[in-house]
């Protein structure tokens, strides 16, 4: 099997949507001309044409808010809004509009966009460049919110996104940009709302997206070394969310440690763990347990941003705690 | 910068259908602001009554495939447009055969046929949509147009400068209407303002500003023609800022004790529908018989909407979660 | 004891935090000459004047930011939001300015400023203007949020938060303004961080806020004369979280029905439910449960609207089924 | 608008101490580039080699009290204000003895006691923080001033628009200073903005629009002064553009392929050191040997910091949590 980027991924799905449906088009700051600031749209731009493909000025409101009319007018736009901590530039466009546009007026309209955001820490930009905004998202019925986790899912998910005929924000982990795993030759699309077990195991399940998620893979290799068995779920789709996967998953492990690239409060892993108390309450053995950034926001400075995100050492630690209980 | 004071004469036909749009406009607003103190229309209602030319001028340079966003004061704008009244009344009601099935109410209403996209409650916010209706035209080729009405108070806000900011360098079709009614909620423009005239915020886009008397509906549609044109031809967007004024408050039971005296009375002399009124008269156009039979036509027609909106039902409660996915 | 509103309250706590401190300046949009739009400011431009009591013009953004300048300068800038649907429309400046500028300067600035907004259902106003905030502004360390339940608290808490050294965030009940309630003579400051037990009970604990805590309170009454005693949980501040006042509930209890005003996935009631599934879990006998909006936005429509926020009959039933658990 | 062309004669005391500070950032920023490519700086840096002059002229205009905001791209502000380079290295490198404790890093060089409020990583962000400072110092009439500089990409941005309108309407003491340095992160103005001068957009605001050639420090000390006293006698905001250029890319590691043949070469004969420079022989203020001595002590002393900076400890990791609220 050929190797690829998570960046080269992305890419690819870009330029294959674009190819299948000439309605998709393409804007964000510094995208066309470029290739983006993380490359992740080099030569679309020269493939597709100036109509196509655009550079931006730096106006998330205005461009966000574009890709919502020209969506609802017969396009299918992607739009990039680079780092997604600018995601609360364009909220209002996002809460406001995207996600309740089809419910005010009625169903008349269907809202086939895409935006796509680098998210995460562990690249050194410090506190307002380091963020993930699946959680401030959660909240608001409307959107469909994705979380690849592999370099397969980068495009499975994404050109499934671009098909969908809903908004989709596509939150893509700016450390995982160069990771390269094997994939097929033919890269499958991955529907939305459908968790996928990346590990079998018997003793404790791990949920966790990302970043975390290959931690928490790796943490399980090591605990596998002293006879613990986990089984690690990839979330993929933060909403819709695969309920079932995760019960199911519960059924064999009676054990929950949720991973997560965020602060407790509010934080993702409280919907799932709020899953855990409810239907799957008759299921668990221990505590549920979470991994997360506590009270912290990410730091610079390299030592602390380290520190901040779950890694596979701590998350190994709570799950020997967790087959302790 | 331009600014015009001469009416164009435009034909007999146009002028009947502005005259009667305006005139419905104002009769059906009448009735909405009955309902919403029965109690009948809840939350909060935006009258445009004062402004009825500004949505008949500019509805009468719609062509199909136009585009169209506006603001919770939109109710005329959709009722120019086509919108029926009916659809219109029940969806203030919340019924079931309301326009948005009665999940939008006053301040949403949407007609994807006619091209409506919706009246927009957040201030602002409908500026980068139009800019994104006009850009689908840009791409597809279809030499329409998207128009996007706000008030004078919403040029302050950041959505206003980006939209046009990014209308501009990408030349896209679109038309950005500000309808100077010379108030935002309780302020008066001088308040939150520092300029005289909205359209000299143009320049900042290196786009034209028109002012046009926006009491005068044949001006708006001349001055809105000819930036519609320009548009469409590839010469990109256009700031037109309508002078105009509300005759009521802002909303609900705002009875404007803001307003300076006297500065009501003045507008009043030029209310929009005795301009155009007169002016048929005076040409020979129309009688004080045949408007009064116009205007009763219509008030009939007006109460029988509303007659039978009261009677339509509520949406039944499992439409409650319907529409916020597209599911296929 | 005198009777007093919510609105009332509001307005008395303003003035008297602008009588104490002379740093304490008020803004927004048309809250100055007019009063306020929700009527909750007037008098104040008239006693304080023109330099500390002012209209804005319609720029969340730039007021919001100016709030944070005017701060972390020497004044404690109170800003109103109006609909706390507006909330996005600042969203950068909150959650990436005001949540951090302590942070990134390594606690070079204190930021005592408050925002008042507005939110919930129930009055009308559709799809953009009844929403709740909170649960978009709890995964954001650094914001202090508290969500006045009673006319006391509305007092109390805003008196609290405008002499607190940290930003907070006070979500008012719209559908509350008019609540008129008995109140002492000398209204005391209500500590942030402290929940309150608006009834104790022993079978059910409800944890809820404003007027879904005041729907649980009546659905309470009504569940006394089924011999169902229910305790109900008035969380008044969402951050910080007072968990103590809730897990010793569930000692007594050990059934927890969380009652929120906002959608399920990402709701704020989510992280109580995770604290009762971590903390808690030895102390349940049943599966926790939540009544809110689940996947539903707010419509217009008056009987949608009606039906989309919990109401007591709702509210009761869920206890009923929780004690049959 | 105006546009100045001819520099005053600044005493030789401040030409001196503009001279220096301008070589001193320079250097700076040529071992933070260093640093970077070494992975002793993380991330991301921004240089503002070649606008040195836009800092030193403006901070020499700053009294005691006033207050800055600026952008990511404000080590050479941040220098010219006072602060303290080990301070600025450390913080770079994520040391605990760095102004921020590690916690801010290159895009966010604070130092409350100079007045310096800190540098922003969302772009426009600063300006309404700006106008909050601007707004105590009229509430407390204190006479201060604040000041916000950003980027000619920024001027794009909703906060921007929303800033001025503000901090006009309220006359309030601040300026904004819009440093064009011709690009963005990798796209000419032209790309992304319909105007040719920044500073025009300040008739949107009703306020001056003032062009100034950034190269040249003493030009745009003389303009900024008139601007500043304007404003602290109540004469409410400016904008001030001045036309610079970045002589490196955006940030990182960027090489600016995208600039144009021949123009950075045309930029670099505008070096504000040099003009400076060149222009103190030519008075016989200064000469050649002089000049290397001073470099040469500035090449010294920046070593030294780099040196100590690098053996300074990280922070202990409890720091993570500490400083996000103030407790007391
Ligand atoms: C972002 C935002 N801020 C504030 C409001 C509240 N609001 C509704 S209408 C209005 C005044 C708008 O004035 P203008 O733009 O002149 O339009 P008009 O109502 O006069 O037609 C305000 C402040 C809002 N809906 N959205
Ligand atoms: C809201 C926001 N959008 C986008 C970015 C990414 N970004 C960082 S710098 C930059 C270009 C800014 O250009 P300009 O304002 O001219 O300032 P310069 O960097 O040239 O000093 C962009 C787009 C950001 N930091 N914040
Ligand atoms: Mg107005
Ligand atoms: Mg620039």
């Amino acid at each position: 099997m050929p190797k690829m980027t998570y960046r080269e991924a992305i890419t690819k799905a870009l330029a294959d949507a674009m190819r299948a449906d000439a309605r998709v088009v393409l804007f964000g700051e510094d995208v066309a001309v470029a290739g983006g600031v993380f490359k992740v749209t080099p030569g679309l731009y020269e493939e597709f044409g100036a109509l196509r493909v655009r550079d931006t000025p730096i106006s998330e409101q205005a461009f966000i808010g574009a890709a919502l009319g020209a969506a609802i007018t017969g396009l299918r736009p992607v739009a990039e809004l680079m780092f997604a901590d600018f995601i609360p530039v364009a909220m209002d466009q996002i809460v406001n509009q995207i996600a309740k546009y089809r419910y005010m007026s009625g169903g008349q309209f269907v809202v086939p966009l895409t935006i796509r955001a680098a998210q995460g820490a562990g690249a050194g930009f410090g506190t307002q460049h380091s963020q993930c905004a699946e959680s401030w998202l959660m909240n608001m019925p409307g959107l469909k919110i994705v979380v690849p986790g592999t370099v397969a899912d980068a495009y499975g998910l994404l050109r499934t996104a671009i098909e969908e005929n809903n908004p989709v924000i596509v939150l893509e982990h700016k450390v995982m940009y160069n990771l390269a795993e094997e994939v097929p030759d033919v890269l499958p699309h991955v529907p939305l709302g459908v968790a996928a077990v990346r590990r079998a195991g018997r003793d404790v399940t791990i949920v966790a997206t990302q970043l975390v998620m290959q931690r928490s893979l790796e943490a399980a290799d090591a605990l596998a070394a002293e006879g613990i068995s986990v089984e690690v779920i990839d979330l993929r789709s933060m909403a819709p969310l695969d309920e079932e996967t995760i019960l199911a998953s519960l059924e064999k492990t009676h054990r929950l440690l949720i991973v997560e690239e965020a602060p407790h409060a509010g934080g993702w892993g409280a919907t799932i763990a709020a899953l855990a108390a409810d239907r799957g309450i008759y299921l668990l053995d221990a505590p549920v347990k979470r991994v997360n950034m506590g009270g912290a926001l990410v730091a610079y400075s390299p030592p602390l941003e380290d520190e901040v995100v779950p890694n596979a050492k701590r998350i190994a630690q709570a799950v020997r705690d967790l087959v302790a209980e | 910068m331009t600014q015009h004071a001469l009416a164009p004469a435009l034909p007999l036909e146009t002028r009947q259908r502005m005259l009667r749009q305006m005139l419905e406009i104002r009769l059906a607003e009448e009735s909405i602001q009955g309902l919403f103190l029965e109690n009948l229309i809840r939350g909060t209602t935006h009258l445009c009554i004062g402004q009825e030319a500004c949505s008949s001028g500019v509805a009468a340079v719609l062509q199909p495939g136009d585009t169209v966003t506006c603001t919770y004061r939109g109710h005329g704008h959709a009722l120019a447009m086509g919108l029926s009244l009916k659809g219109m009344l029940a969806e203030m009601m919340g019924k079931a055969s309301g326009i948005c099935k009665g999940k939008g109410g006053s301040m949403h209403m949407t007609d994807a046929s006619l091209g409506l996209l919706g009246a927009n409650a957040i201030v602002g916010a409908q500026l980068p949509i139009a800019v994104g209706a006009a850009l689908t035209a840009q791409v597809m080729g279809t030499g329409t147009l998207a128009i996007t009405f706000f008030g004078e108070g919403a040029s302050n806000i950041g959505a206003f400068h980006e939209a046009l900011n990014l209308a501009a360098i990408w030349k896209l079709p679109v038309l950005f209407i500000c309808e100077n009614n010379q108030y935002g909620e309780y302020s008066a423009m001088h308040v939150t303002t520092p300029v005289a005239n909205i359209a000299d915020r143009a320049s900042s886009y290196g786009m034209p500003g028109i002012i046009v008397d926006g009491q005068d509906a044949e001006i708006v549609y001349d001055q809105v023609k000819a930036a519609a044109d320009r548009a469409r031809s590839g010469g990109g967007p256009s700031l037109i800022e309508l002078k105009t004024y509300r005759f009521k408050g802002h909303s609900r039971t705002d009875q404007a004790p803001y307003r300076p005296k006297g500065e009501l009375d003045a507008w009043l002399k030029r209310d929009p529908i005795l301009i155009l009124k007169e002016r048929m008269i005076a040409e020979g156009q129309l009688d004080e018989t045949e408007y009064e039979e116009l205007r009763s036509a219509l008030e009939r027609s007006v109460h029988e909407a509303v007659e039978w909106a009261k009677a339509e039902p509520f949406p039944a409660l499992e439409t409650l979660v319907q529409d916020i996915y597209y599911e296929g």
